[in-house]
Formats: structure tokens, sequence, C-alpha cells
């Protein structure tokens, strides 16, 4: 009963999500993309931070990396379908290298460290313009052309990232309901009784790291083709707070956290547009009032709310999979 | 007091939306960079064109249309700045105003070129005319030509030899500095120093010590407000003799507050300026800008202005709100001041958008800026 | 008698100039429940400590089953046979009882690759369950943890040292803060799982009636050293222990 | 050599503003376990309340200093630990990480809307005079700063050893616990430490911006910069934290004088992740004093 209903509503979301840029300017439709895009590499944040209780604020570089892999790539005359992977695989190694950091400290120690990487990927790209076009950017990377179906018309492309996200959502899924997805969450709970479990901490905190990376290079993958334009600045250590915000606000450690953190972020400017200059001062406000109350996010709110109106004899406690952070 | 009259601005413009609207309108999409580091310039870039569409307005709006000009804050982000383009075109807006950023009016002109939408923009990148997009203008000229109006300057007035060259670290500071490079080398002048430094650089100590140590005979210093009044504020301490010679910022009323007295002397090339009252648009801008927000226009403000008249001029020329025709019209399109008294100055674009009009030497003099000469257009 | 399925040799560490563990060699055989006591002080936990892995001792040597295990990393041992639970409440208080047992078992079916393409419980759901009825928990299976009463997070924490089938088990204090009826319960079902499976157990405690019934041999330390090793009546009986206890 | 000599000063000049904001990050961590992600915007923030007291009510600059200092205290001291910190850190240092990340784009956003998006002069408080050093030029305001700055740790270390609160404060520092069995009023002592951390961070801001001009986007690197400077120099130590802050000033100076000015950014940021893998206790720090 109950995991048919949920069956049935994810479908609906599904279904929700196809129909939502019918017969809407290719602003919305354009907007809605960048939703989804967020959302894949805020899923990979959740990840490492939700699931395996690894704080990084180098998601945004890792999309960096994505996005400058395929762009090089694809402007060298690759089709995106092949230089998406090596682009992911560029992350996944870069991940594996930033998680050493996290076996040796741990908290702030590493939000710094990740930071720091942050900020030397922006240099990097910044300086070395031979290969990067360097602050000037790279331009004009084409939209993935997949013979009966072009994605150059806005429309086209939502459907193909939205295509894209499901299957990421789903591969996502299968990891958090894998032992390895155990394993993560372990390792967030008690990493010393991990250990004594057998659990190879070493290597599952590089995984979780190395997992999100590449969520964050899928992520960064498709918003080349989407902007047709990349630059150092639009990736830097702000854009990756705004990811770390998305997974906390939307609820770290929750499956859809993800998507409703990248919602808030990227659609509610939208609705609320008389807020102007003021909306990041509400909303900055209104995270902190959050973590005050409930630092589960947004879908903890919805939790507590439920549990308030219809309370539930005997919950399923592994359908409630979130986590406060530590 | 600011925020009063901004208010009053606002009533206003939207009592004339009202009205306009009960007629017909025409939209024209302001996109700017009204928050993040772009906010100085894009909110006087903003306000200008706030005193054209009154203006306009008051003279029966384009076409006999009322002109309703819709705000998109790209928030100096390049993929918002496209979102917003994107955004102000499904509103239906006619023409595009905006962006001053390089590195957004490089990814959101391709917006515009795709819907056949014209869009006049501040940026001063070189490659921005490089692309072949027959839909975007400018409203000033590019580096690679002003900072080759400079060059005169460098030969003939300060007759140098070595010159050193201080800019910021990013797509703005560096079209400046390679088009600087490249234009000295052909003078056959030595740059025996080069200085980068990063964008919100705070100390600006080993920069000028640097400078100092290999003394060229005068700088070029290619920077934003900010960073231009830190860098005199430290020259004036380490007592940075030779002439600092920059395009545009370097002069700003902002520099000149920031900076106080280490501004003086300082010397820059600006495309237009509210100093140059002896042109009479200017000086009628510059006292309706300053009656209107309290504050002296910078040239962001007179380019926008210049691109919202343009945006009418042009459409009346061709007689109808049509995109392509407006292009094939701006093709090594001439106007003269005398006939277009908004243009301020007389002013040519090529068929590639670029534009050339007659520029100013600029020095600081007694705390404000002060004309020094005048560059014809080339 | 057969090969020690534990067997410790001269360990020995120091904290600064103070001899927390001065030597200590025992063994233990199979199907034995060693208690291991001594006062505040004797270095117990460090002794624990050093043989788990978890503290690097100055010298000495460890085996396990005849294997020479100093050293070595703490999930590695656990794959070798050797569980054990922590003196401080260490369960996984946001998964459910049924995902605690099973991630304990997890790690020791298949490979890396195939604990992320197999199944999502490693096919260990049917063991967790026997196990987690063998604890009498049955009715908290999907519970999450963190949401049981202190006893029964006890029991769990001792559940997942058995559920990949050990040889040997080391308890850290398991009777520590647990009400009279919980414990005897404690007791009865670590006989139990002793006596059907055989398995060793170590066991560090402060309850000595709790000791005293469960462990068929004790092992004394004062001042990092043994002083009295013997049946619980022996202990029980031995001047020693009771100068040592009384501060004599 | 004289340019050597100038980049050195200069940087010790701007060092000492690092060590400043360092030492407030070290008091607050070792007495509350908070670690503050918007301390730069902490140093940016009572340029501004000064400003807004020069204009809003027409005090004098003198006087806007002590309403400046006194807001800070209340706003950024007060506030802050009753607000932001003690309710937030129950749920973990992670969650109190990203509340305080909320916290510096709330400040930075609020001085942009309801201030100015552009930077703004602020009067120095010392003389600008420039002084010959060493064949170096450097302003009696860099001196002061450096004097000032240094001044300020040799009072805060002889407070934290010589006083009997300030004995409390470190008793609290060091083991919270034992320090209240010995009647040590350990709530006090934690708000202590973040009024002083704020006075600070108020003191920094208005030795540094009438060179760095007051804007609303001027925490940004400085308070990375702050966490590296303490860092480097050992999370425990209030030397240890000055040695930072002017290593950091320096060696940046350097770098950016004779490596490379393009990556300039880079250094401290490099050092950051080889001091945190190789000797996290920092160059000055002990093992012990350190939870990581």
């Amino acid at each position: 009963m109950n995991v048919r209903m949920r069956t049935l509503s994810i479908l609906g979301l599904v279904a929700l999500a196809i129909a939502a840029p019918i017969g809407q300017g290719n602003y919305i439709i354009y907007v809605l993309t960048s939703w989804l895009v967020f959302a894949i590499a805020a899923m990979g944040l959740n990840l490492t931070l939700g699931y395996a209780g690894q704080i990084s604020l180098a998601q945004a570089a890792f999309m960096a990396i994505g996005a400058y892999v395929t762009s090089l790539l694809t402007l060298a005359g690759w089709h995106w379908i092949l230089a998406m992977p090596l682009a992911l695989l560029a992350c996944f190694v870069v991940g594996l290298l930033l998680g050493y950091p996290a076996l040796r400290v741990k908290g702030h120690f590493l939000a710094f460290v990740t930071l720091a990487f942050n900020t030397l990927v922006f240099l990097v790209l910044r300086n070395e313009d031979w290969l990067t076009g360097g602050s000037y950017g790279l331009v004009g990377m084409p939209r993935p052309d997949f013979g009966l179906f072009s994605t150059m018309k806005q429309l086209h492309f939502y459907y193909f990232t939205l295509g894209v996200t499901v299957l990421a959502a789903l591969a996502m899924w299968g990891i958090v309901r894998s032992p390895w997805g155990r394993a993560f969450k372990a390792l967030r709970e008690n990493p010393i009784r991990a250990e004594s479990l057998g659990v190879d901490t070493r290597r599952i905190t590089l995984l979780a790291f190395a997992i999100g990376s590449a969520y964050g290079g899928l992520a960064g993958a498709l918003v080349a083709p989407l902007v047709q334009f990349i630059e150092p600045g639009s990736f830097g250590v702000a854009h990756s707070l705004r990811i770390l915000l998305m997974v906390v606000v939307g609820g770290s450690g929750y499956f859809f956290g993800p998507f409703l953190g990248a919602a808030v972020v990227i659609l509610l400017p939208e609705v609320l547009r008389f807020a102007e200059g003021y909306y990041l001062i509400i909303y900055s406000a209104l995270v902190i009032v959050m973590l005050v109350f409930v630092p589960s996010g947004l879908i903890g709110v919805w939790g507590r709310l439920h549990e308030k109106f219809w309370p539930r004899h005997e919950i399923r406690a592994d359908l409630k999979e979130g986590a406060g952070l530590k | 007091m600011y925020r009063k009259h901004m208010l009053a601005i606002s009533m206003a413009m939207l009592a004339a939306v009202g009205v306009a609207q009960a007629e017909e309108t025409v939209k024209l999409g302001m996109v700017a960079e009204l928050s993040g580091p772009g906010a100085p310039a894009g909110i006087n870039w903003r306000d200008g064109i706030k005193i054209a569409a009154e203006e306009i307005n008051a003279e029966g709006g384009i076409l006999g249309k009322k002109v309703e000009v819709g705000e998109y804050d790209t928030q100096t982000d390049p993929q918002v700045s496209r979102a917003m383009v994107q955004k102000a075109i499904d509103d239906g807006a006619f023409a595009i105003l905006g962006t001053i950023y390089s590195g957004s009016t490089m990814v959101n002109m391709l917006v515009a070129q795709q819907n056949s939408i014209p869009q006049f923009v501040g940026s001063e990148a070189p490659s921005i005319v490089e692309k072949g997009n027959p839909f975007v203008y400018r409203t000033s000229s590019g580096a690679q030509k002003g900072v080759p109006a400079l060059t005169k300057y460098f030969t003939d007035t300060l007759k140098a030899k070595k010159v050193g060259v201080a800019w910021l670290n990013n797509e703005f500071g560096k079209g400046g500095h390679d088009v600087f490079v490249e234009e000295m080398k052909k003078a056959g002048i030595e740059v025996i120093v080069d200085v980068a430094s990063e964008q919100a650089q705070t100390d600006y100590a080993s920069d000028v010590a640097k400078l100092k140590d290999a003394n060229p005979e005068a700088v070029f210093v290619y920077m934003n407000q900010e960073e231009s009044a830190r860098f005199l504020i430290e020259a004036k301490k380490q007592g940075l003799a030779m002439p600092l010679v920059g395009e545009v910022t370097l002069t700003e009323a902002k520099v000149i507050e920031l900076a106080g007295a280490a501004a003086e002397g300082a010397i820059a090339h600006v495309g237009v300026t509210a100093t140059a009252t002896e042109v009479p648009g200017i000086a009628a801008f510059s006292t309706k800008f300053e009656e209107t927000f309290k504050r002296k226009p910078t040239h962001d403000a007179i380019k926008g202005y210049v691109g919202a008249w343009t945006t009418k001029y042009v459409t009346e020329m061709v007689g109808e709100f049509d995109g392509e025709a407006f292009s094939a019209k701006m093709q090594g399109l001439c106007l003269k001041a005398a006939d277009y008294p908004k243009i301020l100055l007389d002013t040519c674009w090529d068929d590639r958008g670029e534009m050339s009009r007659p520029s100013f030497m600029v020095q600081v003099k007694d705390g404000a800026p002060t004309v020094i000469g005048t560059i014809a257009a080339d | 008698m057969s090969m020690p399925v534990l067997s410790v040799r001269n360990i020995e560490k120091s904290f600064g100039g103070i001899r927390a563990v001065n030597g200590v060699s025992f063994d233990v055989h199979k199907g034995e429940i060693l208690g291991l006591i001594g006062p505040n002080g004797s270095g117990k936990s460090t002794l624990f400590n050093c043989i788990l892995g978890q503290l690097p001792p100055d010298g000495g040597d460890v085996s396990v089953n005849g294997r020479n295990v100093s050293g070595m990393r703490a999930s590695d041992l656990n794959r070798l046979g050797v569980g054990r639970t922590f003196q401080q409440l260490s369960v996984f208080p946001k998964m459910s009882v049924l995902d605690n047992i099973i991630l304990a078992g997890q790690e020791h079916h298949g490979s890396m690759l195939s604990r992320l393409f197999g199944p999502g419980d490693a096919g260990l759901t049917a063991e967790a369950e026997k196990l987690i009825a063998f604890f009498r928990l049955s009715h908290l299976r999907d519970t999450l943890a963190g949401s049981l009463s202190y006893g029964q997070q006890k029991l769990v924490d001792a559940a997942m040292a058995f559920m990949a089938g050990p040889s040997l088990v080391l308890l850290d204090e398991p009777a520590g803060g647990v009400n009279l009826t919980m414990l005897a319960g404690l007791k009865e079902r670590l006989t139990a799982y002793n006596a059907e499976h055989g398995t060793t157990f170590v066991v560090i405690e402060h309850n000595m009636e709790f000791v005293m019934s469960l462990c068929t041999r004790i092992i004394v330390l004062s001042e990092g050293s043994i002083i009295a090793e013997g049946t619980p009546d022996e202990i029980r009986a031995n001047q020693a222990v009771i100068d040592a206890y009384l501060g004599g | 050599m004289s340019q050597f000599s100038q980049v050195v000063l200069s940087g010790l000049a701007t060092g000492s503003i690092y060590a400043l904001v360092a030492i407030g990050f070290t008091l607050v961590w070792q007495a509350a376990q908070t670690v503050n992600f918007a301390q730069g915007e902490f140093v940016m923030l009572p340029a501004f309340f000064v400003l807004a007291g020069m204009s809003l009510f027409g005090l004098s600059f003198g006087t806007a200093l002590l309403f400046g200092l006194a807001v800070s205290v209340v706003v950024l001291g007060l506030l802050f630990k009753k607000l932001v910190a003690e309710p937030i850190l129950p749920h973990g240092g992670i969650t109190l990480i990203i509340a305080t990340m909320a916290l510096g784009i709330l400040l930075k956003e609020s001085v942009k809307e309801f201030y100015s998006a552009e930077a703004q002069p602020f009067p120095s408080i010392f003389p600008n005079d420039p002084i010959d050093v060493f064949g170096a030029v450097l302003s009696m305001q860099d001196i002061l700063n450096l004097a000032f700055s240094l001044a300020v740790v040799v009072a805060l270390t002889l407070f934290l050893n010589r006083t009997r609160t300030g004995r409390c404060m470190q008793a609290t520092a060091q083991n919270p616990a034992v320090a209240e069995i010995l009647g040590v009023n350990v709530k006090r002592m934690i708000l202590y430490t973040f009024l002083i951390n704020a006075a600070l961070a108020a003191l920094a801001s208005f030795l540094i911006t009438p060179v760095y001009l007051a804007k609303f986007s001027n925490g940004e690197t400085l308070g990375l910069i702050a966490f590296i400077a303490a860092i480097v120099g050992g999370f425990n130590q209030i030397r240890g934290a000055l040695a930072g802050g002017l290593l950091i000033g320096v060696l940046d100076n350097l770098t950016a004088a004779y490596v490379t000015a393009e990556y300039r950014a880079a250094l401290p940021l490099v050092l950051l992740i080889v001091i945190i893998l190789v000797r996290p206790q920092g160059l000055l720090g002990t093992k012990e004093g350190r939870a990581v």
C-alpha cells in the first residue's frame, strides 16, 4: 500500500515535470532546466554531505570540471554522449583526491579545505587561458543532436535534461538503497563503530566524495550546452555555497531533498519577484530560522507537520531516511 | 534620501506606464547588473535609461507608442543574464538595453541574436563585436578602440619609451591589458612591468612596489572603481611619481570620492564624460540626472541614455518595429548631434556594431575631473 | 590444548611517563567466556584498545587464531572474525534496527562491486531477522535504533557484534547502565549464544555479579599487570584481588 | 632592496589586521566550538555602523567610532551568540557552519540593500603621512595599525593570564566541565569570548576600512584569510594566530611581488591544505589542544 502510494506520487511528479514547460515561454523553460541541472549537482552533494556526513564546499568546482571537459571535447567535435562520460570520470578521479583530506580532518577544517580547493580550481581555470579561454571563457558549445531528436530548441533541451535527471536519480536511488548506501550512512552516524563492523571507512569516505563529485560533473556537462557559454566566475565558492544551501534547505539526507532545495533556490525567486533585492536577505534569514528550529530542512518540516496532524501508529523507519547534520 | 527619490521616480514611471498602457506601448528590456559586483555600473546604466525613457515619452514615445522599460537584474552572473534576456524577450521586448559586464554580454547576446532583437550593450571587451552578430551595438567604443586612442597620448604627449601596466585580472581588465600591450608594441614602446591584480583585492602594496622598482615613465591603470581607488591611495603613499593613465574608470567621480587627494593628477581617456559640459547635450543630461538622483552621472549612465535614445532614433528612421530592418539600418549608420541632439556627440556604428565618436582626455585637478583634450573619432 | 583463539603477548603501553599496561600476556581458548576486571585505572580499557588496534601498543604482539594481527586496521580485524562492542553506546541512531544488523554483516559478503550492484540487503535479511529474533527485538525491527530505550540499544549494539558470525567477541562493559531486568536478559542471551555457537568472549566489566555469573574464567588487572587469574570462585577467594579493590 | 623591505613591511601591516580577526576566531572556537564563517562580514559591518552613526545621527567621527563599537559588541557579540550560535550548536557543528554561512549572506546583502552597493570612503583614525623605513614607505597609519594590533594582543594575553576573569575564561576553553566544578560561571565566560571577538572584529574594521574602503563584499576573502592565519599559526594559541596573520600577510605580498601575481590568491590556500594535511596542529600549536 505504502509502496504503491509512493510509486504513484513519484510517477505523478514526473508527469508534472513533463507537463510543466508546456505552453510556457522560453524563459520559464530555461529556469526549469536549470532547476533540474542544479538538482543533479545537489543530489551529488547530498550523497557526500547528507548520506555520508562529509561537508564539501567544492561542488561548483566539480560542475566546472564537468563543464570544461564537456565543452572542450564538444568544441573539438566530439558528441556530447561521448564527452559526458569522460567529464564524469575526470570528476570522479579528482573527487577521490579531494576525499583524502577528509580522511584526516572533519567539520570546519574539511569545509575550509574544500573551499580552498574550489578557489584553486577557479584560479587555474582563469589563469591557464591556453586551455580554458581564461576569464573570457568558452563559448558556442553545440547542443547534442540525437538524429531524430535534436536538443537545439529550449523545450527539447528541457526534455533531454529531464531524461538525464531521471536516469541520474534512478542511479542515485540504486546507490543509496545498496549496501554502499548503508555504509555511507554508517560513516555519517558513527565512523568508528562502522570501522569495527568491517566497513572500510577510508574507501567509503573517498567514494562518497568521488560519486558526489561525479554528479557535480554531470550537472556541469549539462550546463555547458544549456548556457552555451562558460567562464570561471560561474563556478566560484559562492555557487558551491548556493548548492550546499539547496541540500540543507531541501533536507539533507532525504532522497528528494535536493529537488526541493534546488526548487527553492532557482524557482522561488521567480515567485517572489516583488521582493527584488531583498530576496537574498529574506532567504538567508529564513535559512537561519529553519536551522534553529528544524535543522532537517523542508522535508523535515513537512514530516513534522504530518506527524502533528496525521499521527501514525507505527512509522516504517526505513522510509524515514533523513538525518540531522552532525 | 536617495531611496525616497528613487521611489518618487519609480512612482512617476509607474504612473506613466499606467497611462501608456491605455494607449499602445513598446517594451524595452533593460537587462543590467543591478546587484552583485557590477551593481554600481548597472544602477547608473538603469538610471540613465530612466531619464531617457521619461524624455522619450514626453516627446510622444517611439513611433507614437509610449516606452515601457522592463527591469531585469542579472546579479552580475552571466548565466542569469542569459536567462534575463530570454525573459525580456518572452515578455515582448522590442530591444534589449544591456548588459555592461562583457562576460555577461558574451553569453546573452546569443539569445538576442537568435530572436533578431536589437541589443545596445555597455560592454567594452573587443570580442563582443568580433562574433559577426548583426544585432549587437555598443554605446561606447570597445577597448580595442578606446585604448589605441590613448596610444597617441603616450607617444606624443608623454613621449614615453618605457611604460608599465597595472590591471585587474578578470575578463574586463584582461581585454584592456591585451589591447594595450599590443598597441605599445606597435608604437615601439616597451612595457617593462606588468602587474595583474585580483578582483576585490585590497592590498596593493606589492603591486605599487613593483611598479616603483621598475620605474617606468608612465603607468597604464586598468581596473574597476574601488580597485582603482585603492591603487591610487597606495600609489600616493609610496610616492609613485610617474603619470598614471587610465581608460574611463580612473577619473570617475566615484574613484575620486573614494581615493580623495590620492586621485589628484590621474589621467584617463573617456569616451564620454559628464565633465564635458561644453557639449550642450551632456550638460543638460548631467543637470537633469543630478537633480533626479542627487549624484553625478557616470559614463555608464550616459551610455544607457544614448542607447535608449538611439533605439528611438533608429526605429523611427526604419518606420516600424522590425528587428531585422533595425539591424540593417544600423550597419554603417552615422548620427550627427546637430540632427539628433540626444545622441550627444556625432556617432557612427560600423557593420559589426562597433561605435566611434569623439572622445576626451581627462585629468583630475583640484578634486574634479577636467577635460584636457579632445580626440577626434577615427 | 588446541591453538588459542586470542593470544596476547607482552603488551606494553605508556602515556607520558605512566605505564598503563605493563607487559600483559594471556591466551583465550575456543568457547571460553573470559572476564577482564580490575579497579579503575588498572589498564583494562587501554589493553582492550591495544588488542583491537585502536591504540598502537609500545610493544608486544596479538594473534587471532594463530595470525599476528598487531597494527591491523579495525575493519580488517573484524573481517578476520573479531567482533566487538564499545563502552559507550554505539548504534547507528538514524538507521532501523534491521539496517543496523545488516550493516554489521554486509561487509563480510561479496566484493565491493557486488555490494553496489547486488541486492540492497546483500541477501542478509533472513539472517538478520534470525539474530534480531534471538535477541527478542523482532517487534522493533523497523524502528530507528536511536528511538529505542537504552537497554534495547545495548542489545542491538551487542547483536551487531554477532552478525558476521565471529569466532571471537570482545565486549566492553556490556552491563553499563542497563537496568536489572534487561541485564538478566542480556546475560542469558550471551550465555545461550555461547552455548549455541561456541563463540569465544572477552568481557570487560565493572558489575562483579554480572561477570562472576557470566564468565568461565577471570583475569584481574591492577596497575597495568595481571595480579590474578582463575575461575570466578577462585577470584572471589583471592586475597590479592580483595586488596587491589580495597586499595590495599 | 627597497622593494623587498616595502613588500615585507606592508605585509606585516596587513598581516596584523588578519591577526586581530584570527584571534577572535580562535577565542570563540576554543570557548564555544563555534566556527564563524561570517567572521569576514563581522569585520565588514562595524565600519558601516560608524558610517550610519555619522550620516543618520550626525555623530562626530570619534563618537561614531564608539557607537560602532558598542553596536558591534551587542549585535555581533550578544545577539550572534543568543540568536544563532547558542540555539544551533546542539544540532551539530556542520549545521552551525552552514548557519553562519547564511548569516554571512544576510549581513552582506543587508548592507548592500539598506546602505549602498557602492564602496564608501572611510575616515582614517591615524594620520596618513608617509614615513620612510629602511627604504620603504609606510604610512603612519600602517605603523600604528601594526603597533595597535600588537598592543591588543599583548593586552589580551595579559588579561587572559593575569586577571581572574581571564583565567576563568581559559579554564572554560580548556575544560568547561572542570571549570564549572571549580565554580567558574562558564556561561558568562563564553559570553565574554563572544563579546571580545566582536570588539576585535570592530577594531580590525576601523583600522582597515580607511585603506580597504567600506564595501559590502569586503568580508568575502578576509574571513577565509583569517581562518587560514589561525590554522597556520595554531588554532589553540593567541600568539599562533598572531604569527599566522603576519606570516600570511608577508607571504602574500612576497608571492605577488616575486613569484606570480596571477596565482597570489592560491598561496594561502595551498598553505592551508599543506598545513592541515602535514601539521594539523599548526606551526605553533600543540597537539593536545585541539580536537579535529
